[in-house]
């Protein structure tokens, strides 16, 4: 494996296990968020299984993009960015490990975590196998078109919601092919047609998406 | 009077002092708990609509009971020891925390266990219900940023302010949360006021709950003399007590 | 705009790292033009002058972080654009900022560092030892003083192999103790044959040493 | 007026003008969020409308919450923070006056923008004075405990979602009584119980939470 | 676990500022004791030490920020935890971090901080002025160099009113001729009566200046 990659990768796994809290916080921020929806709209589960999928899939989008603030972050501003671009090493593959940690520790628990969510929001039966293999794939293309946000906007410092507001429309195809799947699978459809069309997605994303970031990084530190 | 308290509120007093106790509150639990649970599980008749899976109710109900005391417990600690800057208080907030979540969470788990045999689902938004889960938030949150801090001194001062801005809250999160609830009227099953249960029924439960009290006292004991070991690990009497075993202490 | 009395003429020689006729603009404004410098291995640069002058701009330059100037800067002969990989596992930049991440250690920083970097053979818990960190390896560096976080930064040039060392006032923070096993350090380095250029505003007596002096840019605004 | 409120209220402002993207930033994730809405769950106005009160609010306790993290995290990093702090001057009211910016520059547009959101989202007419009154006082209230819980992940650093968790259980009664008054307003009931609980929480919450947080942030210098 | 010659005998005597037997802890383990000076108005008192030795940990004591500590700081002989407010109102505090919002310039900031403090008269562009800023007034402290954004903080020595200056390394970054101007500047400072608190691993060359020297603590971790 490419050196550059392994020692990111581990690295910045470390850095989220020494933050232990923060590991588990996009999670609980899933979990509380929704849980917000039925004080604000209706108690009533037949309501709630109906507006589930959407719910669900909107919800599990903004946890993931979030988290996004402090991808590069921290390491912008302790020069850590500027040091590890001027390496001898292919920038591609650092991106991509952080990208892949960062999917790790937010989309990977996500996915796995809201069959839970969905049960309490009384999504029909049908629809949870859908549900996790949709949020599997679609919280990784979120990481990593949410990385191009996050190197774009890195000089920009951290006030502000910009980079929500850069990375929300590259989310909308996603969201659409997440939610709708698991609308399918609950009215009895077959589900692989918007799945594969994920699949999709991602390849095409976790190819494009590592090199830009790369280039908005190398413009980041130009300032 | 003040000396008492401030004997009362050093550690090490306290201590000493529970080692003796301890042991007799833990027979008790004991003996409580085990009574209620052969008498509830055993002895009490069947309900005549939920057949045996009622039976949950002995764990449910008094770790419901102990969730909520548990959160005014830890608060109460918390103003002690910002207030009047007690190590001792200290100790028992941050012990009191993952305890009381951890009732929370029994009495959740056993809660959504239950509502699948009696509502067909795990989880409806019922407002008791709701307000257990906010009350789960409020725990997780005072854990979470008592641990995140690592400065010891700083932690358990951030931990106690959200303890007390949450105490100023909890009344108000359920009565917002009853009202949320009644508004709305939902067509499925209520979570009905205390059903006039019949009297066999009743009597383990109470027992239950005196047990659970008795077993939250033990665990806040147990941890809190943990804490003060971890604390005073460099005082002199703490070495003694691990090192030379002079000390008859259990 | 700045003068320069680092071997200009010598440039026809051609020395491992050269600078030709450097010239910044930010923002349209011209900082510093008519850079010259040609090093050998174990010789040394300063870059000196006011703040504001350009000191870090021109190091950034050189690290290949800061880009478009005018000029050639060549390594070997070469110019750096066409050689990048090959010329930047050379070098060693240390700048401003540490280049720690906060929530771990000296040692898990410098772990991750020297993975990274191509590095000698003296290890880990060594190089704290020699920045007189040993005793604080397992501290996160959030919890570190000024002068102990640029230590641990420091820490990276007792493992790595590169020969050209880049430093952005790396005596800033240090002790006096401190400054006096930086400066053995930089001197080794050169005995070794590498190539060290840095920033500072402390006089370094060192014998041999080049300089650049920059001179106070801004005239109008 | 106190000195040190109108310092820092001034200087704040001046702050939030000078990052002019950012002053649009809460308003346009309020924007963004609300388009994502009927895409991940149904285009159909009858469906909106009903879950419309409901999802405005919120969403609108998400863009207040998100720009939080901002509050105080600046002042902290370059040390002005720990300088203000031994000021001779109450911080009570520095700290309010940061408050009230971030109240002005995410609360007060995200109130005044909900109306059209309302209309995007075919809340019904009968909503959206409740609407706007509702998001006006409880935008300061989520303001001002935001602000605690702000203070008091202050020294943990930019990362996780620590923040959420912390003040979204405080959150939740103006939620409940937000989103219920405009659903109250739509069925033709007076509004006048839950808007005036919200202006009492209001009141409750601008005597306690400067308090709480300038304890917190008084804490947060201490490491 | 510190020595000290900082007129430890005197403090019978009381000074202005006096600091005494403090002792501080830092997570359980101590990091130093009997601290002991005393200071008149003019005096001006160097807090010297290796890296990580605790100064910038005194320093913040003194000014209140950090507690709680042992011993006793007074202020005109009052215990300054008793007259807190009216002790700040004398105090200056210039940390390691230089208390600027970054994108405002340098003369905003000043702005804000000069209303804050109570201030002399002199104006903000003069400030700006003997700090060498005037040409980047107006420029966000964001696109500053390392030492001019020093500068920026150090302008409100300038316009500050308060007797008691409080500063942590005040020369890291400085060019020369900056270094100078800050010494002429606190000397000014004391030949008005005013008393100064700095951290510095400079040789500062004042006559009179009390030390206090701080030796590393750290022995087992
Ligand atoms: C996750 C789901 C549940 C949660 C969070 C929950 C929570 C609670 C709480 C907070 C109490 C109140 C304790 C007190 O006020 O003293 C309680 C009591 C009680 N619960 Fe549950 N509960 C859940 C599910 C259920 C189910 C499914 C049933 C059975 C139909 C049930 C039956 C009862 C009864 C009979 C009591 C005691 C009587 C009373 O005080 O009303 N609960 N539960
Ligand atoms: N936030 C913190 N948390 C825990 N320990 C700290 C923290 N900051 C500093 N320390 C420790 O306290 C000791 C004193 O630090 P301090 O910053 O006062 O040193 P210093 O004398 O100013 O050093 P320097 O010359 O490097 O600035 C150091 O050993 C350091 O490791
Ligand atoms: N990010 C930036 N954007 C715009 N201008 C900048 C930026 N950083 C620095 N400058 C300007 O460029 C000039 C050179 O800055 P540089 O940091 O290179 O100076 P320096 O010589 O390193 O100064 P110092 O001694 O203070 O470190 C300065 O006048 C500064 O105002
Ligand atoms: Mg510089
Ligand atoms: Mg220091």
């Amino acid at each position: 494996m490419n050196t550059g990659f392994m020692v990111i990768f581990r690295r910045d796994l470390l850095v989220a296990i020494r933050h232990r809290g923060d590991l588990a916080n996009p999670v609980i921020f899933f979990f509380i968020v929704i849980v917000l929806v039925p004080l604000g709209l209706t108690p009533e589960s037949s309501k709630l299984s109906e507006i589930a999928p959407g719910i669900l899939w909107v919800m599990a989008l903004l946890a993931s993009l979030l988290s996004l603030d402090s991808l590069f972050q921290n390491d912008y501003d302790d020069g850590t960015l500027e040091q590890i671009i001027i390496l001898p090493q292919p920038l591609y593959f650092m991106v991509l490990a952080k990208i892949i940690v960062h999917w790790l520790v937010t989309g990977l628990p996500l996915s796995l975590l809201a069959p839970i969510l969905g049960m309490m929001l009384s999504l029909p039966d049908a629809g949870y196998p859908a549900l996790v293999l949709s949020l599997l794939m679609g919280t990784a293309i979120l990481s990593l078109l949410g990385a191009v946000g996050a190197a774009l906007t890195l000089p920009l410092g951290k006030e502000g919601l910009l980079l929500p507001l850069i990375v929300m429309p590259l989310y909308m195809p996603v969201l659409i092919f997440g939610a709708n799947s698991v609308q399918l699978a609950i009215n009895g459809f077959s589900v692989i047609g918007p799945l594969a069309t994920i699949g999709s997605l991602l390849a095409l994303s976790l190819i494009v998406a590592p090199y830009v970031t790369a280039g908005a990084l190398r413009l980041s530190i130009q300032g | 009077m003040w000396q008492w308290f401030h004997r009362l509120a050093s550690p090490r007093w306290f201590y000493q002092a529970s080692g003796k106790f301890l042991p007799w509150i833990s027979m008790l639990g004991l003996f409580f708990i085990s009574l209620g649970l052969v008498w509830g599980l055993g002895f009490a008749p069947q309900d005549a609509k939920q057949g045996n899976s009622f039976r949950i109710i002995y764990i449910h109900v008094p770790s419901s009971f102990l969730a909520l005391v548990g959160y005014y417990i830890m608060a109460a600690a918390g103003a002690i020891a910002i207030i009047w800057k007690i190590k001792l208080a200290d100790m028992v907030m941050k012990a009191a925390a993952p305890i009381g979540a951890a009732f929370t969470f029994v009495a959740l788990l056993t809660g959504a266990i239950w509502g699948k045999p009696t509502w067909g689902t795990y989880w409806i938004w019922d407002a008791r219900i709701t307000s257990m889960l906010i009350l789960f938030f409020l725990y997780l949150g005072v854990i979470i940023l008592q641990s995140s801090y690592e400065h010891k001194g700083l932690s358990s001062k951030a931990a106690a302010l959200l303890a007390l801005v949450g105490t100023v809250n909890i009344p108000i999160i359920y009565k917002s949360v009853d009202w949320w609830y009644t508004l709305h009227q939902p067509a499925t099953i209520r979570f009905t006021e205390a059903p006039s249960m019949h009297p066999d029924m009743f009597q383990p439960l109470l027992v239950m709950i005196v047990g659970f009290y008795f077993l939250y006292a033990i665990a806040l004991v147990a941890s809190i003399r943990v804490e003060i070991l971890h604390r005073e690990r460099r005082t002199k009497w703490v070495q003694d007590l691990v090192f030379t075993n002079k000390n008859n202490d259990p | 705009m700045s003068d320069t009395n680092a071997f200009a003429s010598n440039s026809s020689l051609m020395g491992i790292l050269t600078l030709r006729d450097i010239e910044f603009h930010r923002n349209e404004n011209l900082l510093f033009s008519g850079i010259n410098a040609s090093l050998e291995f174990g010789d040394i640069l300063q870059i000196e002058g006011p703040n504001g002058s350009g000191k870090t701009t021109l190091l950034r330059l050189i690290t290949m972080a800061l880009s478009p100037y005018l000029g050639e800067i060549t390594w070997q002969g070469e110019n750096v654009t066409y050689i990048r990989e090959r010329y930047l596992k050379n070098v060693l930049f240390l700048g401003h900022q540490p280049g720690l991440n906060e929530s771990l250690s000296a040692e898990e920083n410098l772990i991750w560092w020297r993975r990274l970097n191509k590095s000698n053979s003296l290890s880990d818990s060594d190089a704290l030892k020699r920045t007189g960190l040993i005793k604080y390896k397992s501290i996160a560096c959030s919890h570190l003083s000024a002068g102990q976080v640029r230590r641990a930064a420091l820490a990276r040039l007792h493992v790595a192999e590169a020969k050209l060392w880049i430093l952005d006032e790396p005596f800033s923070a240090l002790d006096k103790e401190g400054s006096r096993e930086l400066k053995i350090l930089i001197l080794d380095h050169l005995n070794r044959g590498g190539i060290v250029v840095l920033s500072t505003h402390h006089d370094l007596e060192i014998k041999n040493m080049k300089r650049i002096s920059l001179v106070s840019s801004r005239q109008a605004c």
